[in-house]
C-alpha cells in the first residue's frame, strides 16, 4: 500500500511534531516563561492535529489509504519489522480525537498547571508537565499509526510510561498534597498493571509471527482466515489480556482508580478521552481476527459488559468527584469493548468519539470545581479564617462531601458539567444518546445478556451521574471552602466550551440512516451500519430519566448536609458498604498477589538465595568443609597418623582411654610410619593384585 | 612491526603501550596518569573502530585474521590465531567502549593507588579482548584465565568493607568453572588434533555422547561466568565489594564472556549436545529470570539489586541463544550488548550518588529525582531501558529473545518464552520499585544526613553527565534502529545456525 | 637336617635374637653390642655364602669401624639410658605394618623363589678377594672413586658440624 | 645345601626388624642403629643373591662390590650422622627424637 | 680410563675438581672474606655449565656402561647447574645475614649437585645408589647448616634418620633386582627382562621398593612427611636448593630406571603411580592451605607440585605418547624449578635473622611498600598456581594434556580441581600482600634481587615461547628411549 500522494507523506510529522515540542522545551524550555512553554506545547500538539487534518484530507480523496516507511526496525531471519506509518480511516479517526481532544487539553493545563504548580509550591514542574504532554501526544500517535502489531506496541508501552510519568507527576505527595509515596504508588500500579496487559500482548505478537510469519496488520489480516481456531482463539485471547490492562477491563481495571492521582488534565487526556480507549482502538483494528471466532467475540463482549457494570456499582459509592468520573471512564469502556467484542466496531468507535468528547469535558470541568475549591481553601487559609485549623487536618478539594451549592460560585463550570452530565447520561439529542443507543441496539441483536447487563449499566450511569451533579452543584455548602470557591479563568474554560459543544452535536458524527462514521470506517475495516432500534433507544432513555428521578429523590429532596452519612447506606446496607470500598478488589489483590508476591520475594532472596544459598550452601558447607577437611587432612594425617589409627585400633580392642593417652608420638616415628604404610601398600598391591 | 599493525593484535594489545607508559610516571601525578589512562582506552576505541571499518558485515566468517603458529611440537598444534566474526564483533566494541567509560567514572572515586588502578584496568581490557578475538582454544583459555587477575585485585584492593572474601570468592568460583574446561579444551586439542575454533568446527564429528560431556565442561566455566541460576552466587558478592568501575566491566563484559563462551564453543562445536541440552538450560534460564528478579525485587542495597537483575537479565541471553533460531540468538547477542550499556550505566549512576552519600541501602533515599533532577531523568531513562521499554535498546533485545524462544523448535513448547516473559513484568516491578524509593516519594533523610557533614548533595557534574552520555546515545540508538547491529550479526548467525537447522529442520 | 643346615638355623636365631635385644635393651650400650654380635653372625653368614672379602669387611668396617663410633659416641655422651621407652605394645600400627611387610616380602619369597639348594663350595674361588679386588678397580673403578669422593664429603660434613660447635662453645 | 630361601627369609626378617625398630625406638642412636641393621640385611640378601648365581662371575663380583659399597655408605652416613646426633645432644642434652618436636603442623 | 669415558664425566669431573680446589682455598682463605668463595662457586658452576653446553648433542657412554651422557642427562644436568648459580646467589648474602658464612657450604652444595648429575647419567644401580648418597649426604649437612638455630638441627637429623631410612628400602630394593636378573646394569636388566628365567615378581617388587626410596626423595606423599619440617627448618638457600634441585635429581632417577627398565610393566606401575600422584596432589594442596608460615606452606606446595610432575610420568609405558608425556614432565620440571626458586628468593628476601619475617602475615603491605618484589612474588605464585601468562600454565597445560592423552580422565580431574585448591592458598599470599596493610622490611641483597628478576622474566617470558624449551626436553627424551 504504497501511497505517496497528497499528504500522505507528511504523517510521520505528526510524530515528528510532538517530538519537536517536548525537545523544544527540555533544552530551552528553562528560558521561557509559562506560558512560552505552554505555548510551544500547544502549538505542537495543534500541529500535529492539522497533519491529522491533512490526512483525513487525503483520505476523503484517496480512501483506501497509504503506508509510509520511515526506517527499519527490527530485521532479524525472517522478522521483520519496520517504523511504517499506516494512514487508513480508522487511524485518521484516533488521530483526529486525539490531537484534537489532546490540544484542547494543552490550553487547558496552560491554566490549570499555572495554579497546580503553585498550590504544590513547585513552579519548576511545569516545564515537566508539557514535556510529558508532549510526549504522550507522540506516543498516542505511534500507537494508533504504528502499520504493524509492534509498532502499535512501541505506542503502546510508550503510553503507559507517560501515564506512570503523569500520574506520578506529584510523586513526593498523596493526592491530598502531604509527602508520602502515595502518588509514585499509583504511578508504579498503573505501570506494572499496564505491563500485565502488555504480557499479553506480547505472547499475542509471538503467536502471529510464528502462525503467519509477520506481525504486520495487511500481512496478518491477508492469511489469517487460513489459521486453526485454537491458533485464533489464543490470539484473541492474549489481545483481550493487554486490552484489559490498557483500558481496565476486569480484572486489571484497578489501576485507573488511582490514576487520579495525576492533575486532572491527564485525568481527562489519558485516562478519560485517549490511551484507555486503546484497547478498543486495538481490537478494533483486530477486527479481522475477531470476527473469525465467536468464541472470542463472547468472551470479549462478555468481559466488556461485566467491567460496564461491575464499575459502574462503585462509581455509585464513591465520594471524589474525579473517583466517580474514573469508575464511569471503566464503564464506559465497558460498554466500547463490549461494542467491539459484539462486531459492533462503528458503534465502539463511535461511543469512543463521544465518549471522549464528553468525559474529556467533564474530568475538566471537575478540574475545574477542584481548582476552585483550592482557591477557596488557599482564600481561607491566607485570610487566616481558622489557619490554625486547615494546618492539623488537611483539606480533600476532591471530596464532594464538603462542597455543595457550586453552582452559584462557578456557573460557568456547572453549565458545562451538566453538558457533560446528560451526554453520559445518554439524554437525547446528545451526543452520549446516540453512541450508546447504537451500542446498545448491537448488542440487542447479538447477544441478549450483554444488552441485559449494560442496560443496566446505562441505569446505574444516569443514577451515579445525577447523584454527583445533585451533590456538588446543588444543595448548600457543606464547608465552608465551597462557599469560597471561585470560578476558573477563561484559558481553562474555553476549551471546555469546545469541548460541549462536540459533546452536544457529537452524535451527528453516525446519525442513524446517514452513518457517516460508519462509511468512513468501512473502507477500513468490513463493517455493516447499525440500524436504529427504537424500543432500545426508548427503553434507555426512560431508565436514565428514571435513575436521574432516583438520584432527585435521594439526594436532591433533602441536600446533605455537613458529615451525614450517604442516604443509599441505609436502604442498600452492606452492599453499599462494598460500592463504597470499591468491592474490597485492591485489598483482595494486594492480599492475594501483591503481599503474597512481596513475600516470596523476600523469600527467596533473603531465606533460599542468602541464608540457604549464600550463606549456608557456599559458606557454610563449601567454604566451611573445604576448611575443615583442610584442618583434618592437615592436622590428622599430617601429624597424627599414628594416632588416628592407633585409636581406631585401640577402640577395636577396647583399650581404655588411660591406656591410649599413654601412646606417645614421636613425629619422626609417625613419618617413617608413613613410609611404611606406602611401602606396605605399594608391595601388597603388587604382590596381591 | 607488521605483527602489531594488525588491526586486532593493535587493538588488543595497545593499552599494554599505556600500561608501559604509567609504569613511568610518578604516582603521585595521579591526574596525569588519569589522562594517560583515559587516552588509551580512548584511542583504543578508536582502533576498534577502525578495526569495524575494515570488516566486512556480509560476510559470516572469521576476518582481520591474525594467525601465527606458536606452539608446534612433537605434534602439538597451538596458534597465535585473533580473529573477529559477528559474533563477537559487537563484544569487542563494547569492551573498547566501556573501558574509557569506566575510567571516566574513577575520576574522584578512586583516590587511593591510582596508577595500580588504571594499570590493572587496562592489563583487563587486553585480557577482555583477547577472550574475544582468540580463535584458539589455548590462547582462549590464557585469556580467559588471564581476565581473572585484574578483576581479582581491582575487587581486592580497591572494594568495598568485605573485599577480600567478594575477592576470593569471585576467583576461585570463576576458576572452579575454567577447569572443567581446560580438561574440555584438552580433550579436544588431543582427540581432534587441533586447538584451531575454526578448525574443529569444520572437523566437527565428536560423538555425540562425548560432544554432551564437552558441552558440560564448557558449560561449568561459561555458566559461572554468566552467572546461570544456581551458579550466581559469587555476583552479588562481586558486585556489592567491586569498585564502580568494576562493577561496570564485571556487569558489562565479563559476564559476557560466559555467553559468548556459550554461543562460540558450545554452539559451535556442539551442535548436537547443544541440542540435546536446550530444553534443560531453557529451564535454568527461566528459573534464573523470575527468580533474579523476585530477588533483586526484594533487595535493600541497591547495588545488590542491580546485581540480581543480571542474573535474570542473563537468563533471557542464554534462554534466547538457546532458541537456536534467527531471532533468539540474534536477540541474545544484541542482549547481551543492551545488558552492558543498561547494566553499565546503572552502576555507574549508583557509583555517582555512593560517591556522594556513601551508603547504598535504598530506604535512605527518596524524592531524589526533585533535588537531583539530571541524574533523576537520566536515571529514568537507564531503568526503562533496562527494564526493556520499546524504543530503547533493552526492549529490541528481548522482544527478539522471547520470540525466539517462543518459536523455539529446540524448546519445541512456547511455555519457556510464556514464562520469561512474565520475567518482563517482574523487571517492570523491581525496576520501579527501584526507582520509586529512590527517586520518588519524599525526600529521604540521606540528604539531611550528607548536609548534616558539610555537604550538598549535588546534581550531575559535567564529568558525570560525559560518562553517561555515549551510554544514553546506544541506548536510544539501538531502541530505534538496531539495524546496523543486526546487520553486523546476521551473517555470522546464519551460519552459526546450519547445523542446526540440519537437525532440527526447517 | 644336614650340620650345615643346623649350623645356619643355630646363627639364624642367634642373628634374630641379638636383633630383638637390640630392638628391646633399653640401654644404649647394651643395643649396640647386640648389634655387634648381630653383625659378627652375619659375616659368618657371608663366609658360608663363599663371600669371604665381603665377611672381612663387615667384620672391619661395621665390627670394627662403625660399631665402635657407635659406642664411641654413646659414652662419649653419657646417654646410654633413656628412660621411658616405648614398648612394643604400645606400638600396634608399626608393629602390624612391619609384620605385614615382613609376611608380604617372604610370602614373595615362599612363592616365587625356586628352593635353590646354595651349595657351599661352589665357586668359591671366584669370589677370592683378588679377582673381586681387580673389577674394583678396573669394572668398578668409576663408583669406586665416587666413594671416595663420598666419604670426602662425609668428612667435610661431620667436620663442619661439628667445628663450628667448638667455636660457638669458645666464645 | 642350605635352599636360598632360608638365607632370604632371614633377611627379610632383619630387615623388617630394623624397619620396626625405627619405628619404636625413641633414642635416635638406636634408631640409627635399626637403619644399620636393614642396610645389612640388605646386604645379606645381595650376598645372597649373588650366591644364587654363582654360575655367572660377573654377577657375583657386582652382588659383592655393591655390598662393600653399602658398607662404605654405610660409613659415610656414620659419620655425618653422629655428628648430627651429637650436635643435637650438646644443644639439648638428650637424643630422644620425641622431644625433637618444634617443626611440626 | 677411555677418552670416551672421559668425556662422559667431564662436567661431573670438573665441578667434583672445583669443589676439592674450593675446599682448599676455603681452608687457606682469610677469614672474613668468605664472600668471595661464593664467587669461586659461582665459577666452578658457570664453568661446568659452560662444558655441558658444550656437549649439547652430544652422546656417550662410558664406564662399560655405567654412566651415559646423552640429551637427556644434559638436560637435567644444565638444569642443576642453574640450579646451583642460583643456589650460590640465593646464598651469599643469606648466609651472611644469618651469620652462618662458611666456606664448606659451597663445596657442599657443589658436590650435591655432582651427585645429581650422576643420578641423571647413571646407568646402573650403583651409581643411581651412590650418586643418590652423594647428593643426599652434602644436604643432611646442609640442612642442619644453621648451628645457631636449633630448627636447623632439628631438620637436619630428621631429613637424616628419614633419608637413610629410605635408603634402607632402596638398598634392599636393588638387591631383590639383582636376585632377579643377576646384574645392576641398565642395558643387564632389560636384558635379562626378556628371558623367561627371570624372576619377574622380584623384580617387580625390588621397582616397588626402588620406586619408595625415590618417592621419598621427591617427596611423594605417604613419603613426604619429612619435607615441610626440613623445609621449614633448614636455611631457607638450602630449602631452596633441596626444593629444586633435589626433587629434580629424584624425578631424574625416576624417570630414567622407569623408563628404561620399566616400561613393560607398565600396567602393574600405572596405578601406583597415578594413586602417588593422586594423593600428593591432594594431600599437598589440601594440607598447605593450613599453614601460617611461608616456607612450611611453600613446603606443601612443592610435594603437590611434586604430584603434577609424577602426573606426567603416570602414562610411562604407553610408547605413542611417553615421549611427550614425559617432555612434559621435563618441561614442568624446569617451570616448577624456576619458580620455586623464585618464590624462596622471595622469601629469602624478607626472612630476618632469628627466623622473623617468615609467618605469611609478614607480608603484609608488600605491594605497596615493594610493588617489584611483590609483584615478582605474584607472577611466582600464579606460576604455582597455573594462571596465566607463566610458565606455569603452559606446564600445566602439557601435563593435563599428556594424561588426557593417555586417557586418564579421573586423575586429570584430580589435578585440575586440586589446581583449584592450590589457587586459595597461592593467592592468599597475593591478598595479604596487596590487601592487607603492614610494614615489611626486606633485606638488602642486590644479587639476589637480580636472580628474582631473572626468575620472573624467564617464568613469564618463556609463557609466551615455551616451543623451544618443550622441544629441547622432548628430544632430550627421546634420546633415552
Amino acid at each position: 500500500m504504497e501511497n505517496t500522494q497528497l499528504f500522505f507523506n507528511f504523517v510521520p510529522w505528526i510524530v515528528f511534531f510532538p517530538v519537536l515540542g517536548l525537545l523544544l522545551n527540555l533544552t530551552i524550555g528553562k528560558k521561557l516563561s509559562e506560558n512560552g512553554i505552554g505555548a510551544i506545547a500547544v502549538l505542537a500538539s495543534a500541529s500535529a492535529f492539522v497533519v491529522a487534518v491533512l490526512q483525513a484530507y487525503s483520505l476523503s480523496i484517496h480512501p483506501e489509504g497509504a503506508s509510509i516507511l520511515v526506517a527499519e526496525w527490527i530485521h532479524v531471519g525472517d522478522l521483520a519489522i519496520d517504523w511504517t506509518f499506516r494512514v487508513d480511516t480508522l487511524s485518521v479517526t484516533m488521530m483526529l480525537v486525539v490531537s484534537g481532544v489532546g490540544t484542547l487539553i494543552h490550553i487547558y493545563a496552560i491554566g490549570y498547571m499555572h495554579e497546580d504548580v503553585r498550590f504544590h509550591n513547585d513552579e519548576g514542574r511545569f516545564k515537566r508537565f508539557f514535556v510529558f504532554l508532549n510526549l504522550f501526544i507522540a506516543m498516542m500517535m505511534v500507537l494508533v499509526s504504528g502499520d504493524s502489531y509492534m509498532m502499535l506496541f512501541v505506542g503502546w508501552e510508550g503510553v503507559g510510561l507517560c501515564s506512570f510519568l503523569l500520574i506520578g507527576f506529584w510523586y513526593d505527595f498523596d493526592t491530598l498534597g502531604r509527602p508520602s509515596f502515595a502518588n509514585s504508588n499509583a504511578a508504579k500500579k498503573a505501570f506494572i498493571t499496564n505491563r500485565i496487559g502488555d504480557f499479553g500482548f506480547l505472547l499475542a505478537a509471538f503467536m502471529m509471527f510464528w502462525q503467519f510469519k509477520s506481525t504486520n496488520f495487511d500481512n496478518v489480516f491477508a492469511v489469517v482466515a487460513n489459521a486453526e481456531p485454537w491458533v485464533i482463539l489464543w490470539i484473541t485471547i492474549f489481545i483481550l489480556v493487554g486490552v484489559a490492562g490498557k483500558s481496565a477491563q476486569i480484572p486489571l481495571y484497578i489501576w485507573l482508580p488511582d490514576a487520579m492521582a495525576g492533575p486532572t488534565p491527564v485525568s481527562a487526556l489519558i485516562h478519560a478521552a485517549t490511551m484507555v480507549t486503546a484497547g478498543v482502538y486495538l481490537v478494533t483494528r483486530s477486527a479481522p481476527i475477531f470476527m473469525l471466532s465467536h468464541d472470542a467475540q463472547y468472551i470479549v463482549a462478555t468481559v466488556g459488559a461485566l467491567t460496564a457494570i461491575f464499575a459502574a456499582t462503585i462509581a455509585v459509592g464513591q465520594y471524589d468527584i474525579k473517583k466517580v468520573l474514573a469508575y464511569s471512564t471503566i464503564s464506559q469502556l465497558g460498554f466500547m469493548v463490549a461494542a467491539v467484542g459484539m462486531g459492533a466496531f462503528a458503534a465502539g468507535m463511535f461511543h469512543l468519539i463521544t465518549h471522549a468528547f464528553f468525559k474529556a469535558l467533564l474530568f475538566l470541568s471537575a478540574g475545574s470545581v477542584i481548582l476552585g475549591m483550592e482557591r477557596g481553601h488557599h482564600h481561607l487559609a491566607h485570610h487566616g479564617h481558622h489557619g490554625g485549623k486547615h494546618d492539623e487536618e488537611v483539606f480533600d478539594p476532591g471530596d464532594m462531601r464538603n462542597m455543595g451549592g457550586l453552582r452559584k460560585q462557578m456557573p460557568v463550570t456547572f453549565w458545562l458539567y451538566m453538558v457533560g452530565t446528560v451526554a453520559l447520561a445518554g439524554l437525547f439529542p446528545f451526543a452520549g444518546f446516540w453512541s450508546k443507543d447504537e451500542i446498545l441496539a448491537d448488542a440487542f441483536l447479538e447477544f441478549p445478556h450483554v444488552y441485559w447487563i449494560l442496560t443496566g449499566a446505562a441505569f446505574l450511569t444516569a443514577f451515579y451521574m445525577g447523584r454527583q451533579v445533585w451533590m456538588v452543584f446543588f444543595g448548600k455548602p457543606r464547608h465552608e471552602v465551597a462557599a469560597h470557591a471561585e470560578e476558573s479563568p477563561l484559558i481553562m474554560t474555553a476549551p471546555l466550551m469546545v469541548l460541549a459543544a462536540l459533546s452536544v452535536f457529537g452524535g451527528a458524527l453516525n446519525l442513524p440512516g446517514v452513518h457517516t462514521l460508519t462509511v468512513w470506517l468501512e473502507h477500513t475495516i468490513d463493517i455493516h451500519p447499525g440500524e436504529f432500534n427504537m424500543q432500545v433507544a426508548l427503553i434507555s432513555t426512560a431508565l436514565a430519566l428514571f435513575a436521574i428521578f432516583l438520584s432527585w429523590l435521594l439526594y436532591m429532596r433533602k441536600p446533605l448536609t455537613t458529615g451525614q452519612p450517604d442516604p443509599l447506606k441505609r436502604i442498600l446496607g452492606f452492599a453499599f458498604t462494598g460500592m463504597e470500598n470499591k468491592w474490597f478488589v485492591d485489598e483482595a489483590y494486594k492480599f492475594v498477589f501483591i503481599d503474597r508476591y512481596t513475600d516470596l520475594a523476600k523469600f527467596f532472596a533473603q531465606t533460599v538465595d542468602w541464608d540457604f544459598w549464600h550463606e549456608w550452601f557456599h559458606n557454610s558447607v563449601i567454604a566451611a568443609g573445604f576448611v575443615g577437611l583442610t584442618k583434618f587432612l592437615a592436622n590428622p594425617i599430617d601429624l597424627g597418623i599414628v594416632d588416628n589409627i592407633s585409636k581406631i585400633l585401640a577402640r577395636s580392642i577396647q583399650y581404655s582411654s588411660e591406656n591410649f593417652r599413654k601412646v606417645q608420638n614421636g613425629f619422626v616415628r609417625s613419618y617413617a610410619l608413613s613410609v611404611m604404610l606406602g611401602v606396605v601398600a605399594i608391595i601388597g598391591y603388587l604382590l596381591i593384585k | 612491526m607488521n605483527f602489531l599493525l594488525e588491526p586486532l593484535n593493535l587493538v588488543t594489545f595497545f593499552p599494554l603501550l599505556g600500561v608501559l607508559v604509567l609504569l613511568f610516571i610518578k604516582s603521585e601525578a595521579k591526574n596525569t596518569i588519569r589522562w594517560v589512562a583515559l587516552g588509551t582506552a580512548l584511542v583504543n576505541f578508536g582502533i576498534s573502530l577502525w578495526a569495524l571499518s575494515m570488516f566486512n558485515s556480509s560476510n559470516p566468517d572469521l576476518q582481520l585474521a591474525s594467525q601465527y603458529s606458536w606452539i608446534q611440537v612433537a605434534g602439538w598444534n597451538i596458534q597465535y590465531y585473533l580473529a573477529v566474526d559477528g559474533l563477537s564483533i559487537l563484544l569487542v566494541l563494547l569492551t573498547t567502549f566501556l573501558t574509557p567509560i569506566a575510567i571516566l567514572s574513577t575520576w574522584t572515586a578512586i583516590e587511593d593507588r591510582v596508577k595500580d588502578f588504571m594499570v590493572f584496568f587496562l592489563m583487563l581490557e587486553v585480557g577482555m579482548l583477547g577472550v574475544f578475538l582468540a580463535q584458539d582454544l589455548f590462547l582462549f583459555y590464557i585469556f580467559w584465565e588471564f581476565t581473572l587477575i585484574p578483576m581479582y585485585f581491582l575487587i581486592g584492593i580497591w572494594g568495598g568493607p568485605n573485599r577480600l572474601y567478594a575477592a576470593v570468592k569471585f576467583f576461585l568460583y570463576t576458576m572452579a568453572g575454567s577447569i572443567l574446561m581446560l580438561l574440555a579444551i584438552l580433550w579436544l586439542g588431543v582427540n581432534q588434533g587441533t586447538f584451531s575454533v575454526p578448525e574443529l568446527v569444520l572437523k566437527g564429528g565428536i560423538p555425540a555422547d562425548v560432544q554432551l560431556w564437552l558441552f558440560i565442561a564448557f558449560a561449568a566455566a561459561f555458566a559461572i561466568k554468566v552467572p546461570m541460576w544456581p551458579l550466581h552466587s559469587w555476583l552479588p558478592d562481586a558486585h556489592v565489594e567491586a569498585p564502580t568501575a568494576g562493577s561496570v566491566i564485571l556487569a558489562g563484559v565479563l559476564l559476557k564472556m560466559g555467553t559468548y563462551g556459550f554461543l562460540r564453543f558450545n554452539l559451535q562445536l556442539f551442535p548436537e549436545a547443544a541440542v540435546k541440552a536446550a530444553p534443560t538450560i531453557a529451564v535454568l534460564a527461566v528459573i534464573g529470570i523470575l527468580y533474579g528478579a523476585a530477588v533483586s525485587y526484594s533487595q535493600k542495597d541497591v547495588k545488590k539489586l542491580v546485581a540480581y537483575s543480571s542474573v535474570s537479565h542473563l537468563g533471557f541471553v542464554m534462554l534466547g541463544m538457546f532458541a537456536l533460531n534467527a531471532q533468539g540468538i540474534e536477540g541474545a547477542i544484541l542482549q547481551m550488548i543492551n545488558h552492558g550499556l543498561s547494566t553499565g550505566a546503572l552502576f555507574l549512576m549508583v557509583g555517582m550518588i555512593y560517591e556522594q552519600t556513601h551508603t547504598r541501602e535504598i530506604a535512605v533515599y527518596g524524592g531524589l529525582w526533585k533535588i537531583t533532577p539530571i541524574y533523576g531523568s537520566l536515571m529514568l531513562i537507564v531503568a526503562l531501558s533496562s527494564m526493556g521499554l520499546p524504543g530503547l535498546n533493552g526492549f529490541v533485545g528481548e522482544f527478539t529473545i522471547l520470540l525466539g524462544a517462543f518459536g523455539s523448535k529446540a524448546f519445541g513448547t512456547p511455555i519457556y518464552a510464556i514464562l520469561s516473559a512474565i520475567g518482563v513484568i517482574l523487571a517492570a516491578i523491581y525496576i520501579l520499585y527501584m526507582f520509586q524509593k529512590m527517586f520518588l516519594g519524599p525526600v529521604g533523610k540521606i540528604v539531611e544526613e550528607v548536609k548534616h557533614h558539610g555537604h550538598e548533595l549535588r546534581d550531575l557534574n559535567a564529568r558525570e553527565i560525559i560518562t553517561l552520555l555515549p551510554l544514553l546515545v546506544f541506548i536510544f540508538w539501538i531502541g530505534l534502529y538496531p539495524a546496523p547491529f543486526f546487520n553486523l550479526i546476521a551473517p555470522a548467525v546464519d551460519k552459526l545456525l546450519i547445523p542446526f537447522r540440519a537437525i532440527l529442520g526447517g | 637336617m644336614t650340620g650345615e643346615l643346623f649350623l645356619f638355623f643355630i646363627l639364624a636365631l642367634t642373628a634374630v635374637l641379638t636383633a630383638v635385644g637390640m630392638l628391646t635393651s633399653r640401654n644404649a650400650v647394651y643395643a649396640a653390642l647386640f648389634l655387634v654380635l648381630n653383625f659378627a653372625v652375619v659375616a659368618v653368614f657371608y663366609l658360608m655364602l663363599g663371600s669371604p672379602f665381603i665377611a672381612l669387611s663387615q667384620v672391619t668396617v661395621y665390627g670394627g669401624a662403625i660399631m665402635v663410633l657407635f659406642l664411641f659416641v654413646i659414652m662419649l655422651l653419657g646417654a646410654e639410658n633413656i628412660k621411658a621407652e616405648v614398648t612394643l605394645k604400645k606400638m600396634w600400627p608399626a608393629l602390624v605394618l612391619s609384620v605385614t611387610l615382613l609376611g608380604l616380602i617372604i610370602y614373595m619369597i615362599v612363592a616365587k623363589v625356586p628352593m635353590v639348594g646354595l651349595a657351599a663350595e661352589t665357586s668359591v674361588a671366584d669370589a677370592a678377594p683378588k679377582p673381586l679386588a681387580v673389577s674394583l678397580f678396573s669394572t668398578y673403578l668409576l663408583p669406586f672413586e665416587i666413594t671416595s669422593f663420598l666419604l670426602l664429603v662425609a668428612m667435610v660434613g661431620a667436620i663442619v658440624l661439628t667445628k663450628q660447635e667448638k667455636k660457638g662453645a669458645g666464645k | 645345601m642350605i635352599p636360598v630361601n632360608y638365607y632370604l627369609t632371614l633377611s627379610v626378617v632383619l630387615f623388617s626388624m630394623g624397619a620396626l625398630g625405627v619405628l619404636i625406638r625413641r633414642n635416635s642412636l638406636v634408631v640409627f642403629m635399626s637403619i644399620e641393621l636393614m642396610l645389612n640385611a640388605g646386604n645379606l640378601a645381595f650376598v645372597t643373591f649373588a650366591k644364587m648365581h654363582a654360575a655367572n662371575l660377573a654377577a657375583v663380583h657386582n652382588g659383592q662390590i655393591f655390598v662393600f659399597f653399602v658398607m662404605t655408605v654405610a660409613a659415610a652416613e656414620v659419620a655425618v650422622g653422629l655428628a648430627l646426633i651429637v650436635l643435637i645432644f650438646r644443644k639439648k642434652q638428650s637424643i630422644d627424637l620425641d622431644q625433637l618436636t618444634h617443626l611440626k603442623g | 680410563m677411555t677418552q670416551i669415558d672421559f668425556y662422559t664425566i667431564m662436567p661431573i669431573s670438573v665441578l667434583v675438581l672445583c669443589a676439592s680446589l674450593l675446599l682448599l682455598l676455603e681452608a687457606f682463605y682469610p677469614k672474613g672474606k668468605q664472600k668471595q668463595i661464593a664467587f669461586f662457586a659461582a665459577f666452578g658452576f658457570a664453568l661446568t655449565l659452560g662444558l655441558s653446553i658444550s656437549q649439547l648433542g652430544n652422546s656417550y657412554s662410558g664406564f662399560g656402561g655405567m654412566v651415559v651422557l646423552d640429551g637427556f642427562s644434559n638436560f637435567l644436568n644444565i638444569l642443576f647447574l642453574i640450579t646451583g648459580l642460583l643456589g650460590v646467589a640465593l646464598a651469599s648474602g643469606y648466609l651472611q645475614r644469618m651469620n652462618i658464612n662458611k666456606g664448606e657450604y659451597y663445596v657442599l652444595m657443589m658436590f650435591s649437585v655432582a651427585g645429581m648429575m650422576l643420578m641423571s647419567q647413571a646407568t646402573d644401580l650403583i651409581i643411581t645408589f651412590l650418586a643418590l648418597e652423594l647428593l643426599s649426604i652434602p644436604l643432611y649437612v646442609l640442612a642442619a647448616f644453621a648451628l645457631n638455630r636449633t630448627e636447623s638441627e632439628e631438620a637436619g637429623i630428621k631429613y637424616f634418620l628419614l633419608g637413610s631410612y629410605a635408603t634402607g628400602f632402596i638398598v634392599f630394593g636393588i638387591a631383590l633386582i639383582f636376585g632377579a636378573t643377576a646384574t645392576t646394569s641398565f642395558a643387564g636388566i632389560v636384558a635379562a627382562i626378556a628371558q623367561p628365567a627371570t624372576n619377574l615378581t622380584l623384580l617387580l617388587v625390588g621397582g616397588g621398593l626402588v620406586l619408595v626410596g625415590f618417592g621419598f626423595k621427591v617427596a611423594t606423599v605417604p613419603f613426604h612427611m619429612w619435607t615441610p619440617d626440613v623445609y621449614q627448618g633448614a636455611p631457607t638457600s638450602v630449602t631452596a636448593f633441596m626444593a629444586a634441585g633435589a626433587k629434580a635429581a629424584g624425578f631424574s632417577a625416576l624417570l630414567r630406571i622407569f623408563a628404561t627398565l620399566f616400561p613393560s610393566f607398565a600396567a602393574d606401575l600405572m596405578p601406583i603411580l597415578a594413586v602417588l600422584s593422586a594423593l600428593t596432589m591432594i594431600v599437598g594442596n589440601i594440607t598447605a592451605i593450613a599453614q601460617t608460615d611461608i616456607k612450611r606452606m611453600l613446603g606443601y606446595s612443592s610435594i603437590a607440585q611434586a604430584g603434577y610432575i609424577l602426573m606426567a610420568f603416570v602414562p610411562f609405558g604407553d610408547p605413542a605418547i611417553r615421549a611427550t608425556a614425559v617432555a612434559a614432565g621435563l618441561f614442568y620440571l624446569v617451570a616448577y624449578t624456576i619458580t620455586s626458586f623464585g618464590s624462596w628468593g622471595v622469601v629469602i628476601g624478607l626472612e630476618r635473622e632469628e627466623g622473623k619475617g617468615l609467618d605469611i602475615n609478614d607480608y603484609a603491605g608488600l605491594g605497596k611498600k615493594y610493588p617489584w618484589l611483590a609483584l615478582a612474588m605474584t607472577v611466582f605464585m600464579f606460576s604455582l598456581a597455573g594462571l596465566p601468562p607463566t610458565l606455569g600454565l603452559v606446564g600445566k597445560f602439557y601435563l593435563f594434556r599428556a594424561i588426557m592423552e593417555g586417557k586418564l580422565y579421573w586423575l586429570a580431574l584430580i589435578g585440575v580441581i586440586t589446581s583449584l585448591i592450590s589457587a586459595y592458598y597461592y593467592l592468599r599470599v597475593i591478598v595479604i600482600m596487596y590487601f592487607k596493610n603492614g610494614d615489611p622490611i626486606i633485606n638488602k641483597d642486590n644479587l639476589l634481587y637480580m636472580s628474582i628478576a631473572l626468575c620472573v622474566v624467564i617464568t613469564v617470558v618463556l609463557s609466551f615461547m615455551p616451543s623451544f624449551l618443550f622441544s629441547w626436553a622432548s628430544n632430550a627424551m627421546l634420546t633415552m628411549f
